[in-house]
């Protein structure tokens, strides 16, 4: 993969590029100041050395709460899809990890026609980053699923076209590239322990944490609201006053009571139950993608939650307690 | 022989009341009005409280008056305990209760009151009969809807108006929607004093003795209460002023300003000489003659010219928060020391006082809410009883039906009217 | 067309909830043709309380034998009854001194000590007199909620209901959350979302004015804040404004 | 966009033609699918499940209780549990529904084929298990001995009772009813009073050879896993019907997960054996 450098200075100029391709959106901050992707007007609102933002890019792909369908005289019909074309930009690596995951399962089978519409006006460009605390990914470098990536080094980027579009980005802003030598990447402290996939005995290990977890969670909600690959989600149906109505989808969560529930029945009805589940989600994975963990190691969830709980300090000790 | 005509539940109006007449044949003995909401007991609830609870308790004495009851707790404890506000918060209290004033008087007027003026039952008929007239009621009481949902954060018992500052600093995005809705709306808004201009047609009443702020061009400023020419008080001193007696047939408490019945509301403070926004100014100028000097009758118009005046003020401040631009705001202040904090502002139908004793903890031992309604209360009993006595011998409905008219006249708010400070 | 058949009515509270139906400007119209509106004191002159009505929306806790008297009325005519709003579904603010102070001390305290006290006991929600078949939460409700409600009604159904704590909602609108990053008493994660993290979003705390969610764990909940700092009686004081009588041992 | 992905979450129309009232909360539904839903639905496997839409409320998994008709339309057996099923036992012949589908594995026929299939249903379970039914009577010949045991709580609540006993009394399958228990002034009693399991210990059969296909409230299940095993019938060849919350039928919502196994597209058919190591299955 050719790599050619852009000096920060550039940087500027670079995104001015890169609206060509979409309306432009990367890490910034609300008012109250909290970390997160929304559009970038000038460059001045960028926080190019973001952390990590609440809510993960998910939110362009799959939106907290969408109509499905609408309908009237008993009719459904499916909604224009009107997101405009957007450039994600300085996504982490993790996050694109995040995406292609939630790629896997829904650009699969009975591919999601929402997602794929809004997926197809998407293009996604990587960066670089310096792990925290909460950090554990195992793959900080990897420029995988998007169209470009620019990995940070002494004075600015070395910017690598990924697919075709990444191509048009480059030679879109080719002049802007630096013709000097070009810096060698500064290597990153990553922690690098990132989260293999578990076995799926594990979340039967009788180990107390797995108790204390699920006395001390509130059932918040935040840990999947705020994870990358989190997708469960809920289905309604509103009428409306004048005979029509619609369909909405909604984050669901498996930490709900109701996740599980059926009539006469709850599959999961205690929190345990429904702690043991996300364990088994995020880290064993369902049908087609078992044995694949969608854990990508963005630490929000520890980061988001009240009580501090951190499912990896499980595995550590129940797995210590379960090899003989 | 004794009888006795009743009118329960009174409606179209807030909250639980009927009225009594014992009738003697057909001579009136007397009129009582009953306002028999249940006891909310809001002061006794407040005791205990911290300080900062305060506003957000109390807001939920009444649904149309939430916003004048949050803005005058916040500025009776902050009166209490020393805090002071930035302009901009003061503005934007301010246009709260423009806001509120703008949607509360539309939803009077056009939905509670103009339902007597063409003769029928409600809201549901009016629909009915004069489509255009809902919709434009609805369009103007929407933008007042939509100050307090944009400003206060929330349409009843808004959130955003907090002690000591703001919760969120309204963007320019939102004031610029606001300055634009609020454009638009005003011709609509200086039209509604063309349909309450004809006061209806019953025997002419006692004079009311008006009881109002002193105005001020800071109205959140002003601390004194007028109720003629040569007598007004501090609001500060309002106990040695306002005396207050129950009556066995009210859940609420019947208060005396200086000794006589005062009236409060939209006809009162126009009497006290305010100054209103340009284009109210000029309407009220063209029906002086029908307010001024004139008895409660007066009070819809007097409210219609009102909305007119709320909505351009409310206008001009959103161009002035423009003008300020965004800032930092102070979050919610600490409680440095205790104190008694008194403050009154002009609710929508009249002169309201919150007071309260906070302790050297935070904590509230005392709290006292005198209401519009309640202040209107003694004046209204009389004014049925006059009304009824100078309809003696009419059919019982046409008597019933004035009864109910004049009553409206008063926009009570019997939620409200139901706290009380002790005896 | 049929016309539904409507009964709103208050007990004792604001008058918000049905004020908040009057807030509908948008759907007001919409409302008042496919409604008929048999009793609504607030709005309409001239209704009769004994119905029948497909539907009684009744805001308000029960505090007066008055108020019991229209309940049971409403009741009775009634064939679904809306606890409408906070007071009607937990007793509200009328109830947040419910179990710490005596009904006849507050009279005493606001009415003087005098032989005849208004009538009045504890505040209590509708649930403890009647049966009850749908909720709709909030110090004030959510206009969405009442809107979806009605619109409901005219399908033939009642809504689908929701069941997740309001930081689901907060944490989505990517607000600061108060409780983790500013230390305040936030009640959002033991209270039932549906107003999109109304206050939170504005950057105040949850004052809880939607009731408990249905598997709070209010003994963390509880934890959590006396770890912040806040005193056990503050706290209780702030989790009973809208809803006495919490089981703070409860981890369900 | 290819055709299919925009259909994902678009149902197809299905009117209601009748509906038939079997029990106070369970009534038989025929409706008749409008447009492509009809070729999509001539490749229903018994044991597959549809997601009916009620305009107002929302969507439901229902299994077809029958193979759909020569005209296409279908029969479902639908009890009134809560808000779509409530709103579907109001609506009036002619309402529009909504249908997508089929979903799921179904039972698998080629492998049955051949075999005696042992039916056991409890309650609503003879909803699916009476599509299979009729499956294979219609292909008598290629299936071994047919028996249906069907437990109830009382006999009012038996479902499509006259209906089966015609089919055992053509002599194409043996039919075993049972219930919880019977009202003494109950006279004909032409079932046995007693649990399903009871039913099968005193049942002689050719259990090596046998499919048993099992649906029914969850409890039911673990007993009759363990009783067909003793019995001689092989794990793989226990094939059970389960039922989860769904949203979406194509193993995206994640409510229905069986372990690692998602019931909407790895089942809802799945066989003892795949369950044994997941407490939660059953
Ligand atoms: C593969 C499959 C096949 C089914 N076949 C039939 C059938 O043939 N006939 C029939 O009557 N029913 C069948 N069901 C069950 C039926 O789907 C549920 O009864 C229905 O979804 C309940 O929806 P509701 O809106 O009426 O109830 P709700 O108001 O949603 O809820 C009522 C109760 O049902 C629970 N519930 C919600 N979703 C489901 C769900 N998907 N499955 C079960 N319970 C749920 C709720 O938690 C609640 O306890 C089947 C379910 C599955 C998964
Ligand atoms: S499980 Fe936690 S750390 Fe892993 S991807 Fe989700 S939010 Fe990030
Ligand atoms: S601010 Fe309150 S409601 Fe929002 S996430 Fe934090 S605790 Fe939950
Ligand atoms: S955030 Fe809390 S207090 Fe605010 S509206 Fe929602 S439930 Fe009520």
């Amino acid at each position: 993969m050719e790599k050619s450098f852009l000096e920060a200075t550039q940087l500027s100029s670079f995104l001015e590029k890169l609206r060509l391709f979409g309306e432009l959106h990367g890490p910034t901050v609300t008012d109250a100041g909290v970390a997160t992707f929304a559009p970038i007007a000038a460059p001045s609102q960028l926080r190019i050395n973001y952390r990590r933002t609440q809510i993960p890019p998910k939110k362009y792909l799959l939106p907290f709460r969408e109509q499905l369908l609408s309908y009237r005289d008993g009719r459904y019909a499916e909604p224009a899809e009107t997101q405009p074309p957007i450039v994600l930009f300085a996504l982490h690596p993790c996050d694109l990890a995040g995406i292609a995951y939630l790629d896997l399962v829904f650009l699969g089978d009975n591919t999601d026609p929402g997602y794929a519409a809004r997926r197809a006006r998407l293009t996604l460009v990587g960066i670089s980053c310096e792990p925290d605390d909460f950090c554990f990914c195992s793959a900080p470098d990897s420029a995988a699923n998007c169209d470009a990536f620019l990995t940070a080094v002494k004075s600015g980027y070395l910017f690598s076209a990924v697919t075709a579009r990444g191509e048009a980005i480059a030679a879109a802003a080719a002049d802007l590239f630096s013709t000097t030598e070009v810096p060698q990447p500064v290597a990153a402290q990553h922690p690098g322990t990132g989260v293999a996939p578990q076995g799926p005995e594990l979340r039967f290990s009788d180990n107390p944490l797995w108790q204390k977890f699920a006395d001390t969670c509130v059932s918040c909600g935040a840990c999947s609201v705020c994870c990358p690959t989190c997708y469960c989600f809920d289905v309604r149906e509103y009428p409306a006053l004048d005979g029509g109505g619609v369909r909405i989808r909604e984050w669901d969560n498996c930490f709900f009571a109701t996740h599980g529930e059926v009539a006469g029945a709850n599959f999961r009805p205690t929190r345990l139950d429904r702690l043991r589940y996300r364990f088994l989600h995020k880290y064993c994975g369902f049908t087609p993608l078992q044995g694949i963990t969608s854990c990508v190691g963005c630490g929000r969830c520890k980061a988001v939650c009240p009580v501090g709980i951190d499912l990896r300090e499980l595995f550590s000790a129940a797995r210590g307690e379960m090899s003989p | 022989m004794g009888s006795v005509v009743e009118i329960n539940p009174l409606t179209r109006l807030e909250g639980h009341g009927s009225v009594k007449v014992f009738l003697d044949g057909a001579r009136v003995e007397r009129v009582e009005l009953h306002l028999s909401e249940s006891p909310r007991l809001f002061e006794a609830l407040l005791v205990g409280k911290s300080y900062a609870e305060v506003p957000d308790i109390v807001c939920r004495i009444c649904s149309l008056c939430s916003t004048v009851h949050k803005v005058t707790a916040l500025l009776a404890v902050e009166d209490a305990l020393g805090i002071e506000v930035s302009e901009r918060t003061s503005l934007t209290r301010e246009l709260m209760l423009n806001g509120a004033t703008v949607q509360d008087h539309a939803l009077h007027l056009y939905f509670l009151v103009l339902p007597d003026l063409l003769g029928v039952q409600g809201v549901a008929e009016l629909a009915g009969t004069a489509p255009e007239l809902v919709k434009q009621g609805l369009a103007i009481k929407k933008v007042g809807s939509l100050i307090q949902e944009t400003v206060g954060g929330r349409l009843i018992h808004p959130v955003n108006i907090r002690l000591g500052g703001l919760g969120r600093v309204i963007s320019k995005h939102e004031l610029t929607q606001l300055r634009d809705e609020l454009r638009r709306a005003l011709p609509a808004c200086s039209d509604v004093c063309r349909l309450f201009s004809t006061p209806f047609p019953f025997p002419k009443l006692p004079e009311p003795a008006f009881l109002a702020l002193e105005p001020l061009s800071a109205p959140l400023a002003s601390r004194r209460l007028r109720l003629s020419r040569d007598r007004s008080f501090a609001v500060g001193e309002y106990r040695e002023h306002v005396a207050e007696t129950l009556l066995p047939h009210s859940n609420a408490k019947l208060s005396k300003v200086m000794g006589v019945e005062a009236t409060v509301g939209a006809l009162a403070r126009l009497h006290h000489g305010p100054t209103l926004s340009e284009g109210a100014d000029e309407i009220f100028k063209a029906h002086r003659h029908e307010l001024i000097g004139k008895d409660i009758r007066g009070n819809n118009l007097a409210q219609a010219i009102e909305l007119y005046d709320a909505a351009e003020r409310a206008l001009q401040l959103v161009e002035r928060l423009l003008e300020l631009g965004p800032g930092p705001e102070a979050g919610v202040a600490v409680a440095s020391r205790g104190g008694t904090g008194t403050a009154a502002c002009e609710a929508p139908r009249g002169v309201l006082i919150h007071s309260y004793t906070i302790d050297d903890a935070g904590i509230c031992t005392q709290a006292d809410v005198i209401t519009p309604t309640a202040l209107n209360q003694g004046a209204m009993a009389r004014d049925l009883l006059a009304l009824a006595r100078g309809m003696e011998g009419e059919e019982t409905a046409r008597m019933t039906a004035a009864l109910e008219r004049l009553i409206r006249c008063y926009d009570p708010c019997i939620s409200c009217s139901v706290h009380t400070f002790p005896l | 067309m049929k016309l539904v058949r409507l009964a709103i009515a208050g007990l004792t509270a604001c008058s918000g909830c049905q004020l908040t139906l009057l807030n509908c400007e948008a759907e007001l119209p919409d409302v008042l043709q496919r409604f008929e509106l048999v009793y609504f004191p607030m709005a309409q002159s001239g209704g009769r309380r004994e119905g029948p009505f497909d539907a009684a929306l009744v805001e308000g806790a029960v505090s007066t034998p008055a108020d019991l008297d229209m309940l049971f009325s409403l009741r009775n005519a009634s064939r679904l009854l809306v606890a409408y709003g906070t007071c009607a579904a937990f007793g509200g603010v009328a109830a947040m001194n419910n179990g710490q102070s005596q009904r006849q001390e507050l009279l005493q305290t606001v009415y003087g000590s005098q032989p005849s006290l208004p009538e009045s006991f504890a505040p209590a929600p509708f649930g403890n007199f009647v049966s009850v078949d749908w909720t709709i939460r909030g110090c004030p409700p959510e206009k969405e909620e009442v809107v979806e409600l009605l619109a409901a009604l005219l399908a033939g159904t009642l809504p689908p209901v929701r069941s997740y704590p309001v930081c689901t909602e907060c944490r989505s609108r990517e607000n600061l959350c108060l409780l983790m990053e500013k230390g305040e008493l936030c009640l959002g994660p033991v209270i039932q979302g549906g107003c999109n993290a109304r206050c939170p979003a504005t950057g105040i705390v949850c004052e809880g004015c939607r009731g408990p969610v249905r598997e709070a764990n209010v003994a963390q909940e509880l934890e959590l804040l006396l770890e912040r700092g806040f005193g056990r009686e503050e706290i209780e004081r702030r989790m009973n404004r809208f809803k006495p009588g919490w089981d703070y041992g409860q981890r369900r | 966009m290819n055709e299919r992905v925009k259909d994902m979450h678009l149902p197809f129309t299905a009117r209601l033609i009748e509906r038939h009232e079997l029990t106070e909360d369970t009534s038989l539904f025929r409706i008749a699918p409008e447009g492509a839903a009809l070729s999509q639905l001539s490749r229903f496997v018994p044991g597959q499940f549809v997601q009916i839409s009620v305009p107002g409320a929302g969507e439901v998994p229902i299994s077809p209780a029958d193979l759909p008709g020569e005209d296409g339309t279908l029969e479902l057996c639908v009890r009134r549990v809560g808000h779509v099923t409530e709103l579907l036992h109001q609506q009036l012949p002619a309402a529009p529904l909504g249908i997508r589908g089929p979903f799921g594995n179904g039972f698998p026929l080629e492998e049955m084929t051949g075999h005696p299939v042992l039916l056991l249903a409890g309650g609503l379970g003879i909803a699916p298990l009476r599509s299979l039914l009729m499956h294979l009577l219609r292909h008598r010949e290629r299936f071994g001995e047919i028996t249906l045991m069907y437990g109830a709580r009382q006999p009012k609540l038996m479902l499509f009772r006259e209906e089966m006993a015609a089919l055992a009394a053509r002599g194409e399958m043996r039919l075993y009813l049972t219930v919880d228990f019977a009202p003494e002034t109950n006279g004909i009693q032409s079932c046995a009073v007693g649990l399903l399991p009871d039913l099968l210990k005193g049942f002689r059969f050719d259990a090596p050879a046998t499919y048993a296909a099992v649906c029914g409230p969850p409890p039911l299940y673990r007993c009759l896993i363990a009783d067909l095993e003793q019995a001689g019938v092989a794990p793989g060849r226990i094939m059970l019907s389960l039922e989860r919350r769904m949203r979406c039928g194509v193993g995206r919502c994640c409510h229905c997960a069986i372990g690692q196994k998602l019931c909407c597209v790895d089942g809802p058919v799945f066989r003892a054996g795949e369950l044994k190591d997941i407490p939660e299955a059953l």
